[in-house]
């Protein structure tokens, strides 16, 4: 956590604080595995140019899983993105066994406090907040800080009038953390609710993969909801599925064009076209807040 | 449970040793056991565990015949259908118009094929929320009675949405200005539990849990070993002491010393004795007080660490306490 | 119409007006056409044993279609019908060729001067408002004069704080009025958020058939919705849809218990219990107001 | 359209000559048959039903793009499905941002088979709804187009709720606390075009229609024969004159000489006049005021006659005018 600085303490002091030096975190993708190829159409890439095309396949458009970092420098102004929320460290609530120790194991692997990275941004002039998970910290998956960070994202929304723009990708609650951890689905939930009261909006990007509680909470709860191309989004896992129904799933379930289809998503759009479609909603939506 | 509990419980199964059935009887092995060991051991806990899933175990609809003198039960999501695993209505009880809502189980192989064994589809968590709109609307109280292994795995959950289903409700019913009371009679499993959990005041009956994931399904992630299911149990802290030490629950609703399937009309007894003293309280509360606590209620929800003061300065920013500027 | 006396006038001038003496409209039952048998289990049957059993088949429960002064007979306390909105009545608002013969027609045929008929009642005791549709009015079919005097039904029911009861059957719009007739749809369904607004409850109760642009509006828009046993509703009617998708449309299609089956109706209540249940949706939605 | 605006057509039509296809050369035709006779006939009225149907006429979402700058294609019901037939979004026109929704029909077989030729499911409905929530949550204006011979008379649409979802509509638009302004663009089939139809100010393009039910339906039931449906359409009074006269619609967007098929862009422009015509009044009104004025306007709707003064009384009684006691 020491990588990026607390804001939040500086906001209390009512100085405004510098732009955060971000570090990127440690490859988040499959792309090293599968030995610089495509996983989905097997063409060999070369790192660099696939960096440059922001980690979309440029055969098949197949959407690499990108880290937090990398997403800030996709889809926001350079050098405007200032965390906070960076105090929120994690314990170990109900006492499970061997969690400290996964926990530490993450955060070396991720150089990140949790699951989640709250940042302000501005894209393309446009002042917001960015709240972004990542599945590399333990499968993204959300415990008490996650819970308390994305809660913090929104009711700092409210807070400042700022739309409030969240990017999920998460393997459902984290266990670990027990009842404490289910009840960050209320819990999240009612900061959305608390935000629809201020008519504040709430734009969600779903990446892959969303699962579990998170597609049963916040995920769902978007004014607008985008999904990247090709993600996998549900509430049960494939696995889980097959064995309650016994039979092989359809091609393409659970998958963002299947979401579309079946009316839980507002609209697919791929990663090079996401930050013009991020500012043309802040545009749309903030048009009433900025009159008042 | 303290150590006086446990002896009243004693006694009080002693005085029913007429009926003695095995059930009794066990129960009243294990509560000595824990008396004299001063502490309960997985095994124990396991047992309520199974005692939370009895297929005998008073069920919503069963509960709500013992404690109104009237019920219609209301049907029907108004977009897709109507899920017999998660049913509600509207019902007198002493007089007083409540909403009532819960995961309702079979009996048997029968009912439970039609009840899907209390695994809720999105349509009963859809008709769910309608029926608590309609509870607001007409200011009634609502009671919802949790009761499920999960929300459904299936495909056609997942065709239809239940991830949304759920989200909406825990947003929807964040927001509903009338009181809410909700009970977790059994299984309080996961996300189909907290659907329609979202209350100004939680219970737990004696021997239900409450949990993010199946004792089983953690069981096997973590330990990679299904039948390892009593130690995830207890692992998980799931049971209602642990609920209420943690302060997420708010009170532990008494079953007979065998179990609540014992005796139904001494739980549904019990159940409704809460409801009265928790609408004394609550109807006591605008619907905007109601709504705002229980909003504060679930945001203050976790547990984390952070630097000296800050989350108290978020807070008191936030919702205008002591504001500076 | 002179069969009913004007309430509306006598509330304006406000004297009390004397509980209304009703005659019976002419059989709205497929009974007689069915030679003293039950259409459905083909039984054969005794009117006066039919009638005391509130026109329900005694052998297969078949409800008969009933008209609107059996209703008030079977549903409300003796003598406590009020008639109103009476003084609304049918003109030929585009010109329509024939529209008035027709008219005259079923004006001779039934008593009343349309389709729908307004007045206070008491049931056990308790105030409502009953707004009672017939199918052998052309068909339940709804023109101007239907939807002011649900309009008329509903906004009394605000004004006076009263809980309102609409009965339905219908076989659509009345095309002979045209657009006026379309409106109807939206007329009663601002009257319907206007309740809303109001937290007046509205009570619906489909009986066969309902069709149309009635299922499409105010028939959808109870805050409860009871359907007696075995009533057809729906929105297209079955032939249209079969000629439609060309195939034979499922056993019990459009039934009471399929629209129970798909989520669109609260409860499906025998005439017998019918009284009894609107009693009690009575006490369980007018609590508060009580109060106040 | 009186003497006058025909003349005026005409010359138009003249001025055109050069890129004279045989549709302008038809229309001219009929046009001047209409002066020299000064009134129409049946057969008039119903080659501008076919207008009103040609597959060429601008589509929903062509006017849309013709109109806004930038515009964003929102889909689902977040319920069941997503619905090709009844489309909608948020688009900048001019730099303000409005909420479209609008019934889509395809150009060719294929386009159609994926849009069903218009006729929205239940899951069209809902969508329109809660896009019109949406609007409304954030202030911005709500613009819909109507074209579609109706709600699909289907099992499934049937299965799923078409009529409540047409009835649902009906009722919450009427509550919109934002500007409302519909255009039926070609047909307006009964109750699947009043669907998305409440609006503070509805109009109609010169060549649309806007009917109870559709000329060959109506020639069918009464006149037992459909191809009596032009004579239906005269005896139906439903296009836009009639419905200007009787107050019904608030005006009429006037085609090009030849029918909005000949120039989408010229259409489009005329329509965007109109809404921003509509926003100058519309904007100067509180939600209040809009939601009030919208449901007044249809509370009123419909022809009767009833005893002296009463009706005034009625009105007058519940809206507070003129209050007595
Ligand atoms: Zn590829
Ligand atoms: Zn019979």
């Amino acid at each position: 956590m020491a990588l990026f600085s607390n804001l939040l303490g500086r906001m209390f002091s009512g100085k405004k604080p510098a732009p955060t030096q971000v570090v990127p975190l440690k490859d988040e993708r499959t792309f090293v595995a599968q030995k610089h190829s495509c996983p989905a159409c097997h063409t060999h890439l070369d790192e660099g140019e696939l960096e440059r095309n922001l980690f979309v396949c440029p055969q098949c458009s197949h959407h690499f899983r990108i880290t937090p970092v990398e997403r800030i420098k996709f889809l926001s102004d350079p050098g405007t993105f200032q965390e906070f929320s960076s105090e929120v460290q994690t314990t170990n609530p109900i006492g499970f066994p061997g969690y400290e120790a996964k926990l530490n194991e993450a955060k070396a692997a991720t150089g990140l406090a949790d699951a989640i990275l709250n940042g302000f941004v501005q894209i393309d002039g446009r002042k917001a907040i960015f709240s972004i998970m990542t599945f590399k910290f333990m499968g993204g998956s959300m415990g008490s800080v996650a819970g308390e960070k994305l809660t913090r994202a929104l009711l700092t929304g409210i807070e400042k009038r700022l739309p409030v723009i969240l990017f999920t990708t998460s393997g459902g609650m984290r266990m670990q953390e027990g009842i404490f951890s289910l009840m960050q689905m209320a819990k999240t939930s009612a900061a959305i609710a608390q935000m629809e009261l201020s008519q504040i909006p709430l734009f969600v990007v779903l990446t892959d993969p969303t699962y579990g509680g998170v597609t049963a909470s916040f995920a769902m709860l978007g004014d607008v909801i985008i999904a990247e191309p090709g993600a996998s989004i549900g509430f049960a896992g494939p696995r889980v599925i097959e064995s309650t129904i016994r039979q092989k799933l359809p091609e393409g379930f659970q998958k963002s064009e299947f979401l579309l289809q079946k009316g839980f998503i507002d609209a697919i759009v791929s990663r090079a076209e996401l930050k013009k479609t991020l500012g043309f909603l802040i545009d749309t939506h903030m048009a009433r807040l900025k009159v008042r | 449970m303290d150590q006086t509990e446990i002896q009243k419980k004693i006694q009080e199964l002693q005085s029913l040793a007429e009926k003695s059935s095995v059930d009794i009887q066990s129960d009243l092995k294990r509560l000595q056991e824990k008396l004299s060991e001063g502490r309960v051991t997985p095994q124990d806990l396991w047992k309520r565990v199974l005692l939370a899933r009895n297929s005998d175990r008073p069920t919503t609809l069963e509960v709500i015949s013992h404690i109104t003198e009237q019920f219609l039960e209301l049907h029907g999501d108004r977009v897709f259908g109507d899920d017999p695993a998660l049913v509600g209505g509207v019902g007198l009880m002493d007089g007083r118009p409540i909403t009532f809502i819960g995961h309702q189980k079979g009996r048997n192989m029968k009912e439970n094929i039609r009840r899907n064994y209390g695994w809720a589809h999105p349509e009963g968590y859809r008709k769910a929320l309608r029926l608590a709109h309609e509870a607001e609307k007409f200011g009634r109280p609502l009671v919802t009675f949790i009761d499920t292994a999960g929300a459904y795995p299936g495909l056609a959950a997942e065709e239809r949405g239940i991830g949304e289903a759920i989200a909406r409700n825990l947003k929807e019913f964040a927001l509903l200005k009338i009181p809410v009371i909700c009970f977790i009679l059994g299984e309080g499993g996961s996300g189909g539990a907290i659907g329609i959990a979202v209350g100004n005041e939680v219970f737990m009956l004696e021997n239900s849990y409450y949990s993010v994931i199946s004792p089983e399904g953690c069981a096997s992630i973590l330990m990679r070993d299904p039948s390892k299911a009593p130690e995830a149990a207890a692992q998980l802290k799931m049971q209602p002491q642990d609920l209420l030490s943690f302060g997420v629950i708010d009170g532990i609703i008494p079953e007979p010393p065998g179990g609540a399937h014992t005796d139904h009309a001494y739980t549904a007894a019990n159940i409704k004795q809460q409801i009265l003293e928790s609408l004394k309280r609550l109807e006591q509360k605008t619907g905007e007080q109601l709504a705002r606590e229980r909003m504060t209620k679930f945001l203050a929800m976790g547990r984390f660490v952070e630097e000296e003061g800050s989350k108290q300065n978020f807070f008191q920013r936030l919702f205008g306490l002591n504001k500076k500027n």
